[in-house]
C-alpha cells in the first residue's frame, strides 16, 4: 500500500527479535518436557528453566530466588497489589499514583470497593510526582505505595529512589511497575529500594504473554491463584517454557545494550519533537527531560487522535494516541486528564514510541508526512484557532 | 476495524468545508467524547441542492458526515427528516459495534440544520 | 545413553506438533502487532486473533463470544471458581469432588477458609463420583458445581451428563475442569450442560502457557485481575499472540484426529495395562473401562514411585508417578488417597500416559523393560509379600 | 535432580541384602513419606566387619542408604555412632533440598542397629 513502514509503536508492543526466537525455539518440539516431572525430559527443561531465572536475576542485580515468571507486566503488577491486601489483616491504606497503567489502578479501585482506602497521589503537569505528597500520604494503616517507574502514554519517569527512601524509612512495602523501563533504562534495585518490580518481556522484543515479578527476598505476599504449586506458589500453573526463555534472553541482550541505545533513542527523540513541535499549535505532553529515552507524545489542536492514526497509518506509520475513540472508550485516557490537558487536547494526543530498528530515516518519514496530514484534518474540522 | 468503504469516505471525505451561501446550519456534538460537527445545507423548493460538513472526531465520525451529505443531497427536507444515524451507518456498510456511538452525530446535525431552516422560514414568513 | 526413548507421560505435557509452531512463527517476528492497536499492523493481529478464537470455538461447539483466552488451566480454574465466588453475594456453598486438580482442591480450600462452605464430594474404589451425591450436597447457597471431566491421575471420566443435568435442574453454575479431556475425546457442551469449561493448549500438543476458557453465553462471574480489558475483561494482559494461534490450531487438528486416535489409544493402553498386570503384584488404578483413552495407572507393590521412573528414565522411559517423593512433599496424591489405597500402594504407583506419537514398539519396549526394573528395586527392598 | 555419584549409588548399590549372620539389624521409618530400611552388621572386635542394606523407598532413600554401607565399613562402632545423616547426604555430593528428609533414615538405621547390638552384648555379659 505505501512504500515504508515506520514501526513507532513500541511502548504498545515490539517484535520478538531473531536470537530471542532462536533461544525460544529448542523449547517447542524437542525440549518440551514439564519441568515438574522427574524424569530427563523434564528435568532438562527444568535447568532450563532454572538458567532463565538467573538470566533475568543478574540483568536485574537480584538473585534467582526473588524472580517470579508471570503471564505479563497485568498479572505481575495484580499478584503484588492484591497478594499484599490478601496479606494484610484487615483493610488498610494504599498509596499509588493517578496516572498509573489500569493493570494497577484499577486493581486499587477494585480494592477501595472491597473496603481498603486508597490514595491517588496527583502528579503536575508534566506528570510527575512529588515525592513529598507520598510521606504525607503515609498512615499507620498504609501496607503497600506503588508507583510506576515510567508513565506508558507520556515518558515521564517518576523521582522513585526518593520515594523508595519514604517507603524504607516508614517501612512500608515499595512496588513499582517497571514495565515501560526495564530494558530501556539501567535499574538499580538497591538504589530505589523497591520489593516489588513488575516488568513485561513484549516490551524489549521478547515474546507476548510472559512477565516476571522481583520480589525482594523475605517480603511475603499471598498468592492468588492455586495450583500446582510452580513459582514459588505464588504463580501456579505449568511453566510457559519458551516464553521464560525467551524473556531470559530478550532481558539480557536489552539491558546489555542499554549505555549503547540510551544516546541513539534520545536523539531520535529529540530530533522527533524538535521537528513537530515546528508545526502550528502542537504541544509536547509529558516531562521535556525526565522521560523514556524512546517517547514522543504531543497534542494536534483542533483534530482528534484516532483519525491522526488512520491517517498516519495510510503513509506506513504506526503510532499510538490517549484518544477516547482509539480505545474504544468514550473518556480521554486518565493520564492526559491527570496532567490537566483539556478535553480537545487530550483528544488529539498521538505517542510515537521509539525502539530498536527505528532510524534517522524514519524520523525524517515521518517528520515528512505528519505536516499533510495534520493540515488535511485541520481543514475538516470545524474548530478554529481564535487567534 | 473499519471496511473500505468507511476508509474511503475517511480518506476521500465528500462535500468538506462551509457553505459560505449556506441557508441554514447544524451543529452538534458529544460532550463525553468531544465530537463536534458542523452541517451547512443549501435549500431550494424544500429540496436540499447542496449540502457539506465539518467534523472534529475519529474516522467514523467523518466517514459518517461525508456518507451523511452524500445521502442527503437532492432529497425534500422532509425525507431529510426521515434519515436516522443508523441509516448513515447501514450506508457505510456498517460500524465496529465500539464505534456506532461516533456516527451518532451525522444524523443528529442534519436535523438541527433542517430545523434551524425551518425557523428561519418561519421567522421570515411571519415578519 | 539408551537405544531408545519412549515419552509416556503426555499427561503431564506434550510437544508442539509441526502445523501448530509453523502456524505460530509468523507472530512473533513478522505479524508483531498488539491486537489493540489502531494501525494496520494491530489489526491484522486482531484479526488472527478472533480467527483462532472462531476456530477454538467451531472445535469445542461453541460460539467465539463465549472463548477466553487465558494462560492455562490453571488460571481458567482460578478464574471461574474465584469470580463466582466474588459474583456471589456473602459467603456460599460450592460442591466439589476430592480429587479435583490441585488448581480446584486448593482454591476451594482457600475459599473455606474465607468463609465459603465446601463439600468435597467422595469417589469410589475407582475414582468415580456418583451422580446421586452431588443431588444430595445441594443447598439454598449452592452457588457452584465443579466437577473434573477426566482425572489427571488415574485417567477415571466422571459422569457429566448426569451432573450437569442435576445442575441445570437447581439452576446452580456448572464447571468442569476438562483439561485432561479436551482434544482427546468428543465434548459435547450441550449434553453436559457445562457453564464453564477449563482447557490447555499443551496437553494437546500445543504450546505451554496458554488455555482457555468457555463461559456460557449469559452466565456472569466477576474479573479477579483488572488491566486494559482485554478478554472481555475477565483475562486483562496483551494477549499471548503466538500462544492463542498455536492453541488454536493443536485444538482444530487434535479434535479432527479424535474418532481415528480413540481407538488407536485405547488398544495401546490396553495392551499395555494386559502386560503390566502380567507382573506379580501389579495393581491397576482408577476405572477398568471409563477411562481416559491414554492412560494408565499401576500400582509395583512393594517398590516407590519415584525410584521406579529413575529407573524407568535409565532406560529412555519418560512416566510420572503419584508417589510423595517424586513431587518433593511427603504425602502420596490425595487422588490415591481419595480411592482408597493404602500409603504402600500409592507410594508405588505409576502413570503411563499414551499420547501422539506412541507406538506398538514403545508398548514392547516398555513391557520389555519394566519387569527387570521392578524386580531389581524388589530385592533392594525389605518389604515382603507376606504369602 | 541428583548429581552422578547418587545416580551410580541408586543404579549400582553396594552391599545390598540381607546378612544371614548378622550380629544385629537396625530398622528405620518414615511414618508419612513410608520410606522403609534394615541395615544388617556383622562386627569383629568392636569394629563393623561387614555390613549390608534394604530400603524401600526413593532414589536418595536408596543411594543414601547404599552410601552408608559404603561409609561405615571398616569403622569402630564409636567412629560409627558419630556418622550422621549429614555426612551420607555429603558424601554423595549433595542432594536436593526436597530430597534432604529422604536421606535422613541412613544413618538412623545405622545407630539402631548398633544399639541393638550393645545391648545383646549387654544381656550376653549378664548372662
Ligand atoms: C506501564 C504498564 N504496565 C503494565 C502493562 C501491562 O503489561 P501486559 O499487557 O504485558 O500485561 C503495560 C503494557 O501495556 C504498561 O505499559
Ligand atoms: C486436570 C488438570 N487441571 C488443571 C491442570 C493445570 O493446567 P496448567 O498446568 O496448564 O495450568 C492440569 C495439568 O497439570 C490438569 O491435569
Amino acid at each position: 500500500m505505501n512504500s515504508r513502514e515506520v514501526y513507532m509503536d513500541h511502548g504498545a508492543t515490539t517484535p520478538v527479535r531473531e536470537e530471542v526466537l532462536e533461544a525460544m525455539l529448542p523449547f517447542f518440539k524437542e525440549q518440551y518436557g514439564n519441568p515438574s516431572s522427574v524424569h530427563s525430559k523434564g528435568r532438562e527443561v527444568r535447568n532450563a528453566v532454572e538458567e532463565a531465572r538467573e538470566k533475568t536475576a543478574s540483568a536485574l542485580g537480584a538473585s534467582p530466588g526473588e524472580i517470579y515468571f508471570t503471564s505479563g507486566g497485568t498479572e505481575s503488577n495484580n499478584i503484588v497489589l492484591r497478594g499484599a491486601a490478601k496479606k494484610h489483616e484487615g483493610f488498610g491504606h494504599i498509596i499509588t499514583s493517578a496516572i498509573e497503567h489500569h493493570a494497577v489502578l484499577d486493581v486499587c479501585r477494585d480494592l477501595e470497593k472491597e473496603g481498603h482506602r486508597v490514595t491517588f497521589l496527583p502528579v503536575d503537569k508534566y506528570g510527575r510526582l512529588d515525592p513529598s505528597t507520598v510521606e504525607d500520604a503515609i498512615t499507620p494503616e498504609t501496607f503497600i505505595i506503588s508507583i510506576m517507574a515510567a508513565n506508558n502514554e507520556i515518558g515521564t519517569l517518576q523521582p522513585l529512589e526518593e520515594i523508595g527512601a519514604i517507603a524504607a524509612k516508614h517501612n512500608i512495602i515499595f512496588h513499582t511497575d517497571a514495565v515501560q523501563v526495564v530494558g530501556q533504562l539501567p535499574v538499580d534495585l538497591k538504589k530505589m529500594q523497591v520489593d516489588f518490580l513488575s516488568l513485561s518481556a513484549h516490551k524489549f522484543n521478547g515474546p507476548k504473554g510472559v512477565g516476571a515479578l522481583y520480589k525482594r527476598k523475605g517480603i511475603k505476599i499471598d498468592p492468588l491463584y492455586r495450583g500446582g504449586g510452580q513459582e514459588g506458589k505464588l504463580r501456579p500453573g505449568t511453566e510457559n517454557v519458551p516464553g521464560v526463555i525467551g524473556l531470559a534472553r530478550a532481558l539480557e541482550l536489552s539491558v546489555e545494550e542499554i549505555p549503547h541505545k540510551i544516546n541513539t533513542l534520545q536523539s531520535l527523540r529529540d530530533k522527533l519533537i524538535e521537528g513537530l513541535l515546528k508545526i502550528d499549535e502542537v504541544v509536547l505532553n509529558g516531562h521535556p527531560e525526565e522521560r523514556l529515552p524512546g517517547n514522543v507524545n504531543v497534542s494536534f489542536k483542533y483534530i482528534e487522535g484516532e483519525a491522526i492514526l488512520l491517517s498516519l497509518d495510510m503513509e506506513g506509520i504506526a503510532a499510538s494516541s490517549g484518544s477516547a475513540c482509539s480505545s474504544g472508550s468514550l473518556d480521554p485516557s486518565h493520564v492526559l486528564s491527570a496532567i490537566g490537558l483539556d478535553h480537545q487536547t487530550a483528544h488529539g494526543s498521538v505517542r510515537f514510541s521509539l525502539g530498536r530498528g527505528n532510524s534517522e530515516t524514519d524520523i525524517d518519514y515521518v517528520l515528512e508526512k505528519v505536516p499533510a496530514v495534520v493540515d488535511r484534518l485541520r481543514r475538516i474540522s470545524p474548530i478554529r484557532r481564535s487567534g | 476495524m473499519y471496511n473500505e468503504k468507511v476508509v474511503d469516505h475517511f480518506n476521500n471525505p465528500r462535500n468538506v468545508g462551509d457553505l459560505p451561501d449556506a441557508d441554514a446550519v447544524g451543529e452538534t456534538g458529544s460532550f463525553k467524547c468531544g465530537d463536534t460537527m458542523k452541517l451547512y445545507i443549501k435549500v431550494k423548493d424544500e429540496r436540499i441542492v447542496d449540502v457539506s460538513f465539518q467534523t472534529y472526531g475519529c474516522g467514523a465520525a467523518i466517514a459518517s458526515s461525508s456518507m451523511l451529505t452524500e445521502i442527503v443531497k437532492g432529497k425534500t427536507l422532509d425525507e431529510a427528516m426521515q434519515v436516522t444515524n443508523q441509516d448513515v451507518a447501514e450506508q457505510l456498510g456498517g460500524l465496529p459495534p465500539l464505534k456506532l456511538h461516533c456516527s451518532n452525530l451525522a444524523a443528529d446535525a442534519l436535523h438541527n440544520a433542517i430545523a434551524e431552516y425551518r425557523k428561519k422560514q418561519e421567522v421570515a414568513g411571519k415578519g
